[in-house]
């Protein structure tokens, strides 16, 4: 066990220095240039120059690159013309906008992430599991149907048009809740909650519908199993053949994706949510960073999402070790 | 998605029983002699009401995306000739009269701000939309199919390495690389020397982009039919045969693959589609003047107080195309895998 | 062929009623395609202590028919009709809160696959123990305990050990034991065993039968035995039914069936099967052909496509006229439904070894 | 003045204004401001809510360029020269100086004497050499983004690197604690309107941190620094070292600013437009654009908390000469542009009066003249017989803008105002971002190019020489401003006679000339001249329109109990 992890850690990472690799080259050959940004107007070639050195943006790639494979691991020190800014381990970096620590930054973002992904996440598993359960269940009936359509409704329509819907109905026209946005937890709970309901919601919608057909086919499939039929044969009551052989057979490939999904969320890429509700997290920071060329920040906001991305995907495989007595991790 | 449920149909008792007297496999004990696959697929989705349905809206959109010029035509607003006098030049452009200045003139409305005919923004949108998906579901899919093949077939290192890309591109968050790649494959394109963003360019650079991200689903599908497959035994007799790899690969492989490549295709479409409206409600995907449904919904957010008609127009039909496209899909797979049939 | 005109057999109803009687049960599912006829008037009789084989290809009813007893139908598309009286008690009607109360009590039956018919994500006690418990008023510990008795009564080593294990722990045989011990586990009046040993190694075969009968003895139990294979219940049955096509072609006591088997279906399934005193060197002659489609049976007697002697037959009688189901001979419950005349079958069983009737299927097949 | 682009605003920068200008309101401008002399003495306490869609690029004073950074900055640093805009038109008057500065030898040698007593917030007594030290950081690479005068102006600056490799920078004297000159290599009349930019302030060298000062910058105003975190929220509080009786300019009636970053600007401008819970305390610096500009201008219930401040800058169509060289084109063009179509596309009439000079009114300098159609709908006929008298060309014009939703339809409206006369153009939109560094780089060069500019200060001499002095091309290859590649002897010859004038008015009238000869070779079509609409809640009180910087000024800022 103990070994199958450092296994799967260690395959982790080289996926993850792939990812860096191919990120960092991928930016880097972004149609900006960031010292002329820096720069401001009225940029002689000269001072260019200058800026361009102090950014560390007039060595090689391969140099760059190594540079910031070194800051990962031992931290590195930025500008050797003022007072020099720490960037300790693992540095992504130093933003070229607010001469900031990246992770700094990242990791400011990330509650907002964290809130709004594992609060929607939550919320749609249970109401996805539970409504995909009541469809395999009445397959055919109305209650199928019904749930079958929702699905096909949260498939089908775009999440910022929902987003948007959502804020029109209830902030502006029915003025029941106040503008979304992320207040920290800390801060005030109640304004923590009130923010997120519109967001949650709109996530909830996409996801839902994802987890709806999700866990009703994975029910129905379980339904045919033999071992459904044993259960049923020893006189178990519906509810306990349903509740306990089926869904505890049929939830096992939906970790797999509940897993990734929340990894993915807390990690940032609920951009189009953030950005129709103006939360401050990870995703926007990618966008905005993208925009202003902010290249350390663009490259720690891909790098951050796919370690959680990366990570996800270990800790489904354990969990899945935990729940499916036949995988041995070895 | 990544794992594709194939629910077996309760209804028909318990296990086929292997029979070493009978040859060959017995579909589902209820065989219909002399109908082919694609017949029999044909025949199901004819019979499904939601799925015929499904496609002739998604006919009548291609139909309308194909007839857009006539159509503007008939109401005499092109999408990029502005009505002057539809928009009130001291309400900052907006348009006269009530419900986004509809009226008989435009059918929609117009554009507020440009005073574009809303009717032809969205006729010629639709172009868009549906060039966009399906191009790069193509695309995605041939490249998929091959590296599937290849990784399926091959087994051994090739496998090791594809399944591993493969990996790599299913963790990546594909919305954020997306949004960050398109100016990098746009300027890598771009051969014009003026510094500024080709339109027409960026409907490629959307296309390849898409593709670059939704290939690993199809080629992680047909790998797995292509490993279920390769042990099967008319793969060893043209083995046997001394076929060369490539005609195993593409004469007996690939027919026999039909069913998932086309699933995968018909999902891929609604999928890409919504990727490329996503792209350019967030301001990276289409350019303007380019009618595109993604960017009108971006423009309408600003209004939607004011004039909520021009958010609801794109909107609802954006739903309904997808919706179309989704439906039409799962028709396709239940028809072609009637395992997993809705129920 | 609409399914009221299907002929009645003539059974005979014994005064008593029987422990189990089965009266015309009619299984058919509604498809896509057309309505699967999969039981299609199946009638027969069980008493305690008795054993009953239900033999026939896949596809046959068989299986069909076994779910129809513990009423696995109902709640689902398959329109059940007919009867099902046990102990008194007609089952097809019973609601299904009252079907439940005996399943696995009074009904209990042991699957196929015991890799598949066991949940794989709970433990072989904890799933004896569920089955105990829902009947009985116990605690986990007494259930437990009683699943440990019961893997020690089918043979399970140190019982204490493995009541934790998971069932892809435990080799073939054993999960079939830990089968065997869940459906035994409430004292089942009736057992119904779908194919136990298919998927079993054929020296793991033999214990597991052993360990059925000796369980039937031990519990005084109705067992119904369904197979394929006609050498399995040849030992431990009583009486045999085999079923082609959703229908009864021959039921008597097993030595009638396998000492004077009336129908050529069942000819070929004895002769598909390797005498352990036969010749070593003698061919196995399997059927030919495929078992027929559930939705459009062959007109006429429903195994004349595979039949090698319908030109024994007046032309045509077979592809046209079902045969009924007639007491044979000299018999008091031996049925069999087929137009042979009890001289052509004389004469074929007769002498005529295999490459006579090879030499008669040629004559007459195509 | 520079643009730097905002997310999905428009772009606006710092501006300082003129002395003496009176500023034509007119019927449209005139917002209903609430300034301090309007409602009564200010209360005190409370904290004033700043909402912004994004945070500021810089508040380090000598990075900052934007005009929100500007506005903010005057909080927090005090510069040598500031503007008193409480009467009816700004004022310069001494800040940290005691006076507005003196100038000698030509004005190339400027003396400032600095007032006693004024404190940083650690209570130490602010020096003329902080004020050095502060101007020579601007110098440093890492010290980025600022207006370049002081490396321009200040003789040795070409070649001086900042103070951080012990160096100094010899043409700044500070013979004492209370006294410091600047050499300046050019006669520059107006330098103490520079010296009212925040560059020029102090920065304490023990608590200067370099690149990060931003989120550190060392207090000698009414408020300081207690928190921030970057992209989201600024807490300021009183500097208990302010004293009211060294400041003619600011006031310190609040206990607290918080300055939150990042809602979407639709959402900021509904929230303090609804005017509830805690908008009502709450202001923003973003300007309101598109349809919120629309509705909300024209709204009777925000008349008293909605400001309209005219800003010095102006929004222009510039044509490329090395590109589109016949003159009679050029001037066809003038006519054609239909500046109703493409005022609309910016928020009609609120966002600005259309305008016929280059020099908006209210920078010195300006001189009403209008060369061409009188209807600002275009004159379609004149525009067809000069394209006639062109001998009918059929060209096709690349036309660059950013991709903002406002500049397509912008685009469109010329698309379809020259598509009358004959001339097919091609919209390029360019990454709203990487706007300006591409069209500013001389590779990049487009028939018509869309442009806006606000001065630095309100002074024709920061719009005029930077925009069309044809000798920057060559020197500035990469950040070129002369974007209609202008370069005539003329010009250029005018543009180095007036910066040796020393006598104001003389230069005024010049610059004004200047103007017209500018537009005499059609070089640039100019469109509007801007305003900038912000709104508060109704219990923020004092707030000025600062039209030298086009913001809110908050410098009398006070919380109605």
């Amino acid at each position: 066990m103990f070994r199958y992890l450092i296994r799967r850690l260690l395959a982790a990472a080289v996926i993850m220095l792939v990812i860096t690799t191919i990120t960092f080259f991928i930016f880097f050959a972004l149609p900006s240039n960031p010292a002329l940004l820096a720069c401001g107007k009225t940029c002689s070639p000269s001072r260019l120059a200058e800026i361009k050195h102090s950014l560390g943006l007039d060595q090689s790639y391969l140099t760059q690159y190594w540079e910031f494979l070194k800051g990962l691991v031992v931290g590195r020190d930025y500008g050797d013309q003022s007072v020099r800014i720490h960037c300790g381990a693992p540095c992504l970096g130093i933003s070229f906008q607010t001469d900031t620590p990246v992770l700094t930054t990242l990791l400011q973002d990330f509650p907002a992430d964290l809130s709004l992904g594992l609060g929607a996440a939550v919320a749609f598993l249970i109401l996805g599991v539970g409504l995909g359960t009541v469809a395999a269940v009445r397959r055919g009936r109305a209650a199928d149907k019904a749930a079958v359509g929702l699905a096909l409704f949260g498939v089908s329509v775009q999440i910022y048009f929902i987003g948007l819907l959502l804020l029109y109905l209830f902030v502006d026209k029915f003025q029941i809740l106040p503008t979304s946005g992320y207040t920290p937890f800390t801060e005030d709970p109640a304004g923590w909650f009130q923010g997120l309901i519109l967001p949650w919601s709109t996530l909830v919608i996409v996801y839902l519908a994802m987890y709806t057909r999700l866990t009703r086919s994975s029910m129905l499939e379980v339904f045919s199993e033999d071992y459904m039929r044993t259960a049923r044969a020893k006189g178990l009551p519906a509810a306990t053949v349903v509740l306990k052989h089926g869904l505890r057979a049929a939830i096992t490939p939906i970790i797999t994706i509940f897993g990734m999904d929340v990894g993915s969320l807390i990690g940032g890429s609920a951009v189009i949510t953030e950005s129709v509700f103006g939360i401050n997290g990870i995703g926007k920071l990618a966008v905005d960073s993208v925009q202003n060329s902010d290249l350390p920040v663009i490259l720690g906001t891909t790098l951050f999402a796919a370690t959680f991305v990366v990570l996800a995907n270990v800790v489904v495989d354990l969990v899945y070790g935990l729940v499916d007595p036949r995988v041995r991790l070895a | 998605m990544t794992t594709q449920h194939q629910p077996v149909d309760t209804g028909g008792g318990t296990a086929l029983l292997p029979e070493p007297s009978i040859q060959g496999s017995r579909p589902g004990g209820t065989a219909v002699a002399g109908r082919s696959p694609a017949r029999m697929a044909w025949r199901r989705i004819r019979r499904d009401k939601v799925t015929t349905v499904a496609l002739a809206a998604t006919l009548l959109f291609i139909a309308i995306a194909l007839l857009a010029p006539v159509l503007t035509a008939l109401t005499g607003w092109g999408p990029i000739t502005p009505d002057n006098k539809a928009i009130n030049p001291d309400t900052g452009n907006f348009p006269y009269g009530s419900l986004g200045g509809i009226s008989a003139k435009h059918l929609l409305g117009v554009e507020p701000g440009t005073g574009y005919d809303l009717f032809a923004r969205i006729v010629y949108g639709l172009r868009t939309s549906l060039y966009v998906g399906f191009a790069s579901a193509l695309l995605s899919t041939a490249v998929g199919v091959v590296a599937g093949l290849a990784a399926g077939y091959f087994g051994g290192w090739v496998d090791s390495l594809l399944s591993r890309i493969m990996d790599v591109m299913l963790a990546f968050p594909q919305l954020l690389f997306i949004i960050a790649l398109t100016p990098v494959i746009q300027n890598a394109l771009q051969t014009n020397s003026h510094g500024g963003t080709d339109e027409n360019l960026r409907l490629l650079v959307l296309v390849l982009n898409i593709a670059v991200f939704a290939w690993a689903y199809t080629a992680r599908l047909v790998r797995g039919q292509v490993l279920s497959l390769r042990e099967r035994e008319f793969v060893d007799a043209a083995r046997l045969m001394s076929a060369g790899r490539r005609h195993i690969l593409f004469r007996q492989l690939l027919p026999n693959l039909w069913a998932p490549i086309l699933i995968s295709f018909a999902l891929a479409v609604p999928q890409n589609i919504t990727t490329e409206a996503a792209l350019s409600y967030l301001g990276v995907g289409v350019i303007p003047p380019n009618p595109d449904w993604g960017a009108v919904l971006s423009d309408a957010s600003q209004f939607f107080l004011q004039d909520p008609m021009y958010l609801f127009v794109p909107g609802v039909l954006l739903f309904l195309l997808v919706l179309a496209l989704n439906l039409l899909g799962d028709g396709v797979r239940d028809a072609l895998d009637p395992r997993a049939r809705r129920g | 062929m609409s399914v009221s005109t299907s002929p009645q057999p003539a059974d005979v109803t014994p005064a008593p009623a029987p422990f189990l009687d089965v009266r015309d049960l009619r299984v058919h599912f509604p498809t896509e395609d057309g309505l699967v006829k999969s039981v299609d008037g199946v009638s027969f009789t069980l008493e305690k202590g008795r054993t009953l084989g239900i033999v026939g290809e896949s596809g046959s009813g068989k299986s069909v028919t076994s779910l129809a007893l513990l009423g696995l139908h109902k709640g689902t598309r398959a329109q059940v009709s007919g009867e099902i009286w046990l102990e008194g008690r007609e089952l097809i009607a019973l609601p299904e809160a009252g079907m439940r109360a005996l399943r696995g009590r009074t009904v209990s039956m042991i699957f196929q696959d015991p890799l598949s018919a066991l949940h794989p994500f709970f433990t072989v006690g904890s799933q004896i123990a569920e089955a105990y418990r829902v009947h009985h008023k116990v605690s986990k510990k007494e259930a437990k305990d009683r699943a440990v008795e019961m893997l020690k009564r089918v043979g399970i080593p140190q019982p204490e050990r493995r009541v934790r294990d998971y069932p892809h722990q435990f080799s073939g045989g054993m999960r079939q034991r830990a089968m065997i011990a869940m459906s035994l586990v409430c004292d089942p009046a009736l057992l119904i065993a779908d194919e136990p040993t298919t998927a079993l190694d054929v020296t793991v075969q033999a214990q597991i039968l052993d360990l059925i009968r000796d369980l039937q003895e031990e519990f005084g139990s109705a067992v119904v035995i369904i197979t394929h294979d006609l050498g399995v219940v040849s030992d431990i049955a009583d009486d045999i039914l085999v079923m082609y096509g959703g229908r009864r072609i021959e039921y008597g006591t097993t030595r009638e069936v396998l000492k004077q088997p009336q129908h050529p279906y069942t000819w070929g399934l004895l002769q598909s099967m390797p005498h352990l005193g036969g010749d070593v060197g003698q061919r196995l002659n399997p059927i030919p052909g495929t078992p027929p489609s559930l939705i459009n049976l062959p007109d006429g007697c429903s195994f004349h496509p595979r039949c090698a002697y319908k030109g024994w037959v007046t032309e045509g009688r077979c592809t046209a006229e079902r045969p009924e189901l007639r007491l044979v001979s000299g018999s008091e419950r031996h049925l069999a439904a087929c137009h042979l005349s009890d001289d052509a079958k004389q004469e074929i069983r007769g002498g005529a070894g295999p490459d006579d009737r090879d030499a008669a299927a040629a004559r007459t097949a195509r | 003045m520079t643009r730097t682009t905002r997310t999905t605003r428009r772009s606006r920068t710092v501006a300082l204004t003129a002395t003496a200008v009176v500023i034509a309101l007119g019927a449209t401008a005139c917002g209903g401001s609430s300034g301090n002399s309007a409602g009564g003495s200010p209360s005190k306490g409370g904290t004033l809510t700043i909402l912004d869609d994004a945070d500021f690029n810089h508040i380090d004073p000598q990075r900052t360029y934007t005009t929100e950074g500007s506005s903010m900055d005057y909080e927090l640093v005090r510069t040598l020269t500031g503007w008193d805009e409480t009467g009816s038109q700004p004022k310069l008057v001494g800040d940290l100086a005691t006076d507005t500065g003196t100038a000698s030898k030509g004005a190339t040698v400027w003396t400032f004497h600095l007032r006693h007593g004024v404190k940083w917030q650690d209570g130490s007594e602010v020096t003329a050499q902080d004020v050095k030290y502060g101007v020579e950081r601007a110098f440093s690479p890492d010290i980025n983004g600022g207006p370049p005068y002081a490396s321009q102006w200040l003789v040795g600056g070409d070649s001086y690197k900042g103070p951080y490799q012990g160096k100094q920078l010899s043409s700044i004297q500070t013979p004492d604690k209370y006294t410091i000159v600047f050499h300046l290599n050019q006669p520059v009349a107006d330098f103490n309107e520079t010296t009212a930019m925040t560059g020029w302030s102090g920065v304490p060298k023990a608590h200067d941190t370099g690149a990060t000062y931003d989120t550190h910058v060392w207090s000698d105003g009414p408020y300081m620094i207690k928190s921030y975190t970057k992209n989201k929220e600024m807490v300021l509080v009183r500097n208990k070292n302010w004293s009211q009786s060294s400041d003619p300019i600011r006031q310190q009636n609040l206990n607290e600013i918080d300055a939150k970053f990042g809602q979407d600007q639709a959402a900021i401008d509904q929230q303090i437009k609804s005017d509830g819970g805690s908008a009502q305390t709450a202001i923003t610096q973003t300007p309101i654009a598109g349809s919120d500009l629309t509705t909300m201008a024209g709204d009777p219930s925000l008349k008293s908390r909605y400001y309209k401040i005219p800003a010095p800058g102006i929004n222009y169509l510039a044509i490329n000469l090395n590109r589109v060289k016949d003159l009679k084109v050029r001037q066809a063009i003038e006519y054609a542009i239909d500046k109703t179509t493409v005022r609309g596309a910016f928020g009609g009439s609120a966002y600005g009066n259309y305008a016929t000079t280059m020099l908006a009114p209210g920078i010195d300098g300006h001189k009403d003249f209008n060369l061409y159609s009188s209807n600002p709908a275009g004159d379609l006929t004149k525009a067809k017989a000069l394209m006639k008298q062109a001998g009918n060309p059929k060209p096709t014009m690349s036309l660059a803008v950013e991709n903002i939703p406002t500049h397509e339809h912008f685009a469109d409206a010329v698309k379809t105002a020259l598509a009358k006369i004959g001339i097919t153009v091609n919209i390029t939109p360019i990454d709203k971002n990487n706007y300006f560094s591409t069209v500013d780089n001389v590779k990049n060069q487009y028939d018509l190019t869309w442009g806006d500019w606000i001065a630095d200060w309100p002074n024709a001499s920061t719009v005029l020489p930077t925009l069309f002095d044809g000798r920057q091309i060559k020197k500035l290859p990469q950040s070129n401003n002369d974007l209609a590649y202008l370069n005539d002897p003329k010009v250029n010859a005018q543009i180095d006679k007036i910066g040796k004038m020393t006598d104001i008015k003389q230069r005024n009238v010049a610059y004004g000339e200047l103007d017209e000869q500018i537009l005499k070779d059609a070089a640039v079509v100019p469109l509007m001249y801007m305003n900038f609409s912000e709104v508060s809640g109704s219990k923020v009180g004092g707030v000025i329109n600062d039209s030298i910087m086009a913001e809110p000024s908050l410098v009398h800022a006070y919380i109605k109990q």
